[in-house]
């Protein structure tokens, strides 16, 4: 029940101290913001051990044989990375941090529909999290299947699985919860006046993100019980010596997995999307059309799960099938992109750190779709299925285009965030390593999936060896780009120059509160007139 | 807080969708006792989708309900029924 | 007591409620809907032996539960009705009805299990692997996961039911603030949903 | 890049990939340079210091059309020669030269029509060969880059794959599905020959010719090389998936049979256990299930030489 004590309007988020002290007022905190927060925190608890370990891969491939570790712990070095940076930054990423922040102020509200849900959704993430950790410390290996749990290696595998298909499990619940809160946000809590089209993009493109999240997971979370229980009782169901089918086991990881991948790139977008218009000062381009390349992606989306298996022996019309949709799928984002940058066009730009971000975002993302589209043409990817093309590829546009998305985010947002503002030149330099480094890493892995190395490759044949000199020195360069970055912001959080309340002159709500923000963002629901909009400038 | 809603549904109402349901029951358990050869599951199925509506519609309010919660319902089972059908572009053309 | 809860709480937003689980529902049925395609498809390369396995069933028990099912999805129904009518003893009365039924299907199940597995037949038996042709034990498997996880949904609804029991008793639950009621009720109409396309698919087509 | 390199078709699909290759890559160039070069000029030439104003334009249907439809026409394209390219590898001509391929963790067996198994696959120029892709225990990747081919061989399943070689030489041929522990040591080779230097090798080792061998203990020795125990077994005394060989015979090792531990003395007969029934006996410290019977693979003869072998590994 809710007590009706009287909450203050001029402490903000930060300070406030309720009815529980230290610690307890975060973990035990309703507030969208500090939820965020939590999330934001934990997340990156996560993602220092999810780089290491890509950095530890980086530098066993370096040379062929063995570098630093023997071909068992690569394996699990590569699953445990991949289960880390899909499961846990990702896919929660953006909407879990910036969709639990911005998403009620965005729209007017004084917190999420359910904010008690919301906190669950976090314990559930660090529940998961840490299952997924017990499963590499404790037990009989850690697991080495890759990411994709694959059957039948997932139930012959010896390892420690099971914790880690549970965690994955309880991660979807936790993804699921946050997609059903924002959904039913969105639905009832916007401010008066606020129709459907004149809600901002970044919560637009949430509901999209939302209703994938919705329906797909559920599915991943079935196929995960059943390799549980296939490893617990050997009920068949993917075991081919009972019967089962393993390509079945791929299309239903693949009917979740592939909109998974959109479930990152869509909250992505929808923050580029409010970047964009504010440092150009001008109203984004084409509103409607990028509301409506958000529901083309989630919707079509679905339906392209099948070019991941074009090599598994699926029948020839599903083949077909699955390049066209796949092909289909690309248009909404190239529409997306062709908008961002008529955005621009005739704008004011102040090139300031977030639009860098936000710039280099759309020349990663751009490569990053490109590779895609080698991959959803069936004789390329016949060709290239599998082999470090698909590495670079999806690390071009999953971390190209989340990454970089999130440094914009961050670097947009921190000063309402916070309250502070960074060292701009700082943030400048170390978006400069952090782009070149990236570049470095990741472009010869196209070149490496061209000349035919397969991925998952612990050791390899010397032809493939300057390239990887080259991806594993760009991983260092980025790395010290990412330090500096992450360096600056955690400095200035604490001491940080004073931030205005709208340093950006952006025009959407959350730059009409206070920053930090106050505890229920508005003392009175702000009233959307006839001619008011987001991108009104 | 809003203050119309709430369509009070009568006893009677549920009572005779319960009545329906059992006669499609006992309707479904008869046709499949005929022997159909392939066509008993497409029997099986089409009444458990007619049972469906009747506690979707009934049961569950949606028919008093507003109707984009109707529009989502039939949205989700097309998506369902448009993976299920992709699935089986693969096995059936294998 | 009714009078405490009369006064209307900003935070409670039934319309909010029910779409949230609607939604959760949704999931739900995409939980299944997985197990939904492994069956479609299963039972499309093993036709022969899907049909073999049905005829261990008991389709009698089978339409027993369905009928229990349908008729507590009517009861359960029925409180959400009585409880606007602020017939509180009635709504009290149905759901206690409705937890019985409940009881009364997984009771069924149990002993349906129970002669499954006196018959050697569980997942990963001998019996299944060594006797019995892959279709079938795949349709074992699919029988066992299903309606295991079904029963699990009706344990998980009697809990709420009970809570939601509980609320109504004390007043919590009232003609103003029915959302656990109306949401116990849809979470209950969903397992039934669910069994009602489970049962002709494992007991009936033969 | 294979691409330009001396691999030039190698095999007859080749041109066809390359095309729909190229084909994509050029597209993307011409729009990842134009767009990119397009938003830099935005950015320099609509800098709020050179344009303190912005003009606002909220949109364009026209626009909008336009650039829907010119990149859905493009994607179409790019999906033609995707198909066109695919389309040939699904079906093999009649008169293919059959050979069975199987994969195991963590290594290939080519088996010809006449009996003959190999470790390399030796195939004719210019002839069409139409493989059997089979799987004993778990998903591995049938690839060889030069020739543009990639084809799960799928447990349970049995799948096709087939090619005609047009160039003479050695090509890699790799596991692309991830399979386990040494799934980046499951490669191995192509060699293509010309049709008459292939016909004496395949006629050649018909014979099995014992008298090349050179040590009474070397066709035990061949035996596993080509069906692939080295993989797991090292003779050097490191341990891999499974124990190590050096000087396993005679020796005692603890092993777990049906849940009981107990020791055994490993002579001919626990050898021969555990090559045709591997699970009954599990070794301390390894798992169970990896190693699978290799019951109708290897004869009992064979197992005698492979014992044979084994004891001299001291
Ligand atoms: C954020 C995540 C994300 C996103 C957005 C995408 C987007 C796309 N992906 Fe990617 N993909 C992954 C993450 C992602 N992918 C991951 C993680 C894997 C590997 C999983 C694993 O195996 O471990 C993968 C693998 C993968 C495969 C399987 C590879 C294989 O294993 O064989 C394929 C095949 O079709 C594919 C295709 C595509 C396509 C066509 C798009 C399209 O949506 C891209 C659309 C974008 C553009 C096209 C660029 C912008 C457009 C323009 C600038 C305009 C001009 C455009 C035209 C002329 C068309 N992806
Ligand atoms: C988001 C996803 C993500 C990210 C960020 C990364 C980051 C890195 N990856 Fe990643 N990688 C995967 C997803 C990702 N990877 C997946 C799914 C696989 C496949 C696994 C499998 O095969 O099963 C894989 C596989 C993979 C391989 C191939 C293994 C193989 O096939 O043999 C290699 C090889 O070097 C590699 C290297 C690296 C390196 C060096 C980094 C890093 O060190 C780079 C450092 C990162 C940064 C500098 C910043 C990025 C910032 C953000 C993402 C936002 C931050 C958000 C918060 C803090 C909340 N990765
Ligand atoms: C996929 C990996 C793998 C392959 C291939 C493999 N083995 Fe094994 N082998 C194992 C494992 C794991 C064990 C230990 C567990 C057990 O006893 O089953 C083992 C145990 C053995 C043992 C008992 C060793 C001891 O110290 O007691 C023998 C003998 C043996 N293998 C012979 C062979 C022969 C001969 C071949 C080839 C024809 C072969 N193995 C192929 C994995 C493999
Ligand atoms: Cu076999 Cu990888
Ligand atoms: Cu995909």
């Amino acid at each position: 029940m809710q007590t009706a004590t009287q909450i203050p309007h001029d402490v903000n988020y930060l300070d406030y101290k309720g009815k529980y002290k230290g610690i307890f007022g975060w973990i035990f905190s309703t507030d969208h913001k500090r939820i965020a927060l939590l999330y934001m925190y934990s997340m990156m608890v996560m993602f220092v051990v999810g780089v290491a370990l890509g950095l530890a891969m980086k530098l066993e491939l370096i040379a062929p044989g063995q570098t630093i570790m023997g071909p068992q712990t690569y394996n699990s070095v590569f699953t445990v990375h991949g289960v880390i940076m899909i499961f846990m930054i990702v896919i929660p990423g953006l909407p879990a941090v910036f969709g639990n922040f911005m998403l009620p102020i965005m729209i007017g509200a004084k917190d999420v529909a359910f904010p008690k849900v919301n906190l669950l959704s976090w314990y559930f993430y660090v529940a998961g999290a840490l299952l997924v950790i017990a499963s590499v410390l404790f037990g009989n290996g850690t697991p080495d299947t890759g990411w994709t749990f694959y059957a039948p290696y997932s139930f012959k595998s010896g390892t420690n699985l099971l914790p880690a298909i549970f965690g994955a499990f309880i991660l979807g619940f936790s993804s699921i919860l946050t997609g059903l809160n924002f959904i039913v946000t969105i639905h009832r809590m916007r401010a008066p006046g606020m129709t459907w089209f004149k809600m901002p993009l970044f919560p637009w493109s949430l509901y999209g993100t939302a209703w994938i999240q919705l329906l797909a997971t559920p599915v991943v979370g079935i196929t995960l019980v059943l390799v549980a229980l296939e490893r617990i009782f050997g009920i068949g169901v993917f075991d081919p010596a009972l019967g089962g089918d393993p390509v079945l086991y791929q299309h239903l990881f693949w009917i979740y997995s592939h909109p998974a991948v959109y479930v990152m790139i869509l909250p992505a977008m929808g923050a580029i999307s409010e970047i964009i218009p504010t440092f150009s000062q001008k109203h984004i381009f084409g509103y409607r059309a990028i509301i409506a390349s958000t529901l083309a992606i989630a919707f079509v989306g679905y339906f392209v799960w099948g070019h991941h298996m074009f090599t598994s022996g699926m029948s020839g019309t599903a083949q077909y099938t699955f390049s066209v949709l796949t092909f289909l799928v690309a248009i909404p984002s190239a529409i997306k992109v062709f908008n961002w940058i008529s955005t621009m066009h005739k704008g004011s730009i102040n090139p300031e750190i977030p639009f860098l971000w936000a710039v280099s975002f759309i020349f990663v993302f751009m490569i990053g779709g490109f590779s895609g589209l080698v991959l959803g043409a069936l004789a390329t990817n016949v060709y290239v299925h599998d082999t470090a093309f698909v590495v670079a590829h999806f690390h071009f546009i999953v971390f190209g285009g989340v990454g970089f998305s999130f440094f914009g985010a961050i670097h947009y947002w921190f000063p309402k965030m916070f309250g502070r503002m960074y060292d701009k030149v700082w943030a400048k330099v170390g978006w400069a390593f952090f782009t070149v480094g990236f570049l470095t890493l990741y472009s010869p892995m196209f070149y490496l999936g061209m000349i035919g190395m397969p991925r998952r490759y612990y050791d390899y044949l010397p032809e493939f060896h300057a390239a990887n000199i080259l991806s594993s020195l760009g991983s260092w360069v980025m790395t010290f780009g990412l330090l500096i970055v992450v360096i600056n912001l955690f400095r200035s959080a604490k001491n940080g120059a004073i931030a205005e309340i709208n340093p950006w002159h952006g025009k959407t709500l959350e730059w009409t509160v206070a920053s930090p923000p106050p505890v229920e963002n508005f003392e009175e629901i702000p009233v959307y007139g006839e001619k008011d909009g987001p991108y009104e400038y | 807080m809003e203050k119309e809603k709430h369509h009070i549904v009568p006893y009677k109402t549920y009572f005779y969708i319960l009545i329906s349901l059992l006669v499609l029951t006992f309707m479904s358990i008869g046709i499949t006792k005929i022997n159909l050869g392939g066509y008993s599951v497409l029997g099986a199925l089409i009444f458990s989708t007619i049972k469906s509506v009747l506690v979707l519609y009934w049961f569950m309010h949606l028919k008093f309900d507003q109707p984009f919660l109707r529009f989502m319902v039939g949205f989700v089972t097309l998506v369902f029924l448009a993976v299920i059908f992709i699935t089986f572009l693969d096995y059936y053309y294998r | 007591m009714e009078q405490v809860s009369q006064h209307a709480d900003p935070h409670y937003d039934q319309e909010a409620n029910k779409l949230g689980m609607w939604l959760f529902i949704f999931t739900e049925l995409l939980l299944f809907g997985g197990l939904f395609i492994v069956y479609s498809i299963y039972r499309f390369l093993n036709p022969e032996a899907f049909q073999l396995g049905a005829h261990e069933l008991n389709p009698t028990i089978g339409a027993i539960n369905t009928i229990i099912l349908l008729v507590s999805s009517m009861t359960i129904a029925m409180s959400t009705s009585s409880l606007q009518k602020k017939n509180k003893g009635l709504t009290v009365l149905l759901l206690e009805i409705t937890i019985m039924l409940a009881l009364v299907f997984l009771i069924n199940k149990y002993f349906e299990w129970g002669v499954k597995f006196d018959h050697g037949i569980w997942p990963g038996s001998e019996h299944l692997i060594n006797d019995m042709s892959r279709g079938e034990i795949l349709f074992f498997g699919l029988y066992f996961v299903m309606t295991g996880l079904h029963a699990l949904h009706i344990i998980v609804g009697m809990i709420i039911i009970i809570v939601a029991l509980k609320r109504v008793q004390n007043g919590t639950v009232n003609e103003n603030r029915s959302s656990l009621l109306d949401n116990a009720g849809l979470y209950w109409h969903l397992v039934d949903l669910i069994w009602i396309f489970l049962f002709p698919l494992f007991y009936l087509i033969h | 890049m294979y691409i330009l390199s001396n691999t030039v078709n190698a095999s007859n699909f080749v041109t066809g990939v390359d095309k729909a290759f190229f084909l994509i890559m050029g597209i993307s160039l011409v729009f990842l340079l134009g767009l990119t070069f397009t938003m830099l000029y935005f950015v320099y030439k609509y800098n709020n210091k050179k344009n303190p104003v912005a003009t606002q334009i909220k949109g364009s249907t026209k626009l909008e059309i336009i650039w829907t439809v010119i990149p859905t026409i493009l994607v179409m394209v790019m999906f033609y020669y995707g198909w066109a390219g695919w389309a040939p590898m699904q079906k093999a001509p009649k008169d293919s030269f059959n050979i069975t391929i199987t994969g195991r963790m963590w290594n290939y067996t080519f088996e010809y029509e006449n009996g003959k198994k190999t470790d390399t696959l030796y195939v004719p120029m210019n002839k069409a060969i139409k493989m059997k892709l089979v799987s004993l225990d778990v998903i591995h990747g049938f690839y060889i880059p030069a020739f543009r081919i990639k084809e799960d061989v799928v447990p349970g399943r049995e799948k096709m794959s087939w090619f005609i070689a047009q160039k003479e030489g050695s090509f890699e041929l790799f596991c692309s599905e991830y399979c386990g522990m040494n799934h980046s040591y499951m490669y191995t080779y192509v060699k293509v020959l010309p049709q008459d230097q292939f016909n004496k090798w395949y006629v050649d080792t018909v014979k099995k010719v014992e008298a090349i061998v050179d040590s009474p203990t070397a066709t035990g020795k061949r035996i596993m090389k080509n069906i692939g125990c080295f993989a797991c077994h090292s003779v050097d005394g490191s341990k891999l998936v499974g124990p190590s060989f050096k000087g396993i015979y005679g020796h005692t090792v603890a092993v777990t049979t049906g849940g009981k531990e107990r020791e055994v003395t490993i002579d001919d007969e626990y050898i021969k256990r555990s090559i045709y029934d591997p699970n009954a006996d599990i070794v301390k410290g390894f798992n169970k299930g990896l190693m699978l019977s290799y019951k109708g693979q290897l004869s009992d003869d064979d197992i005698v030489q492979i014992t044979e072998y084994l004891k001299t590994l001291k």
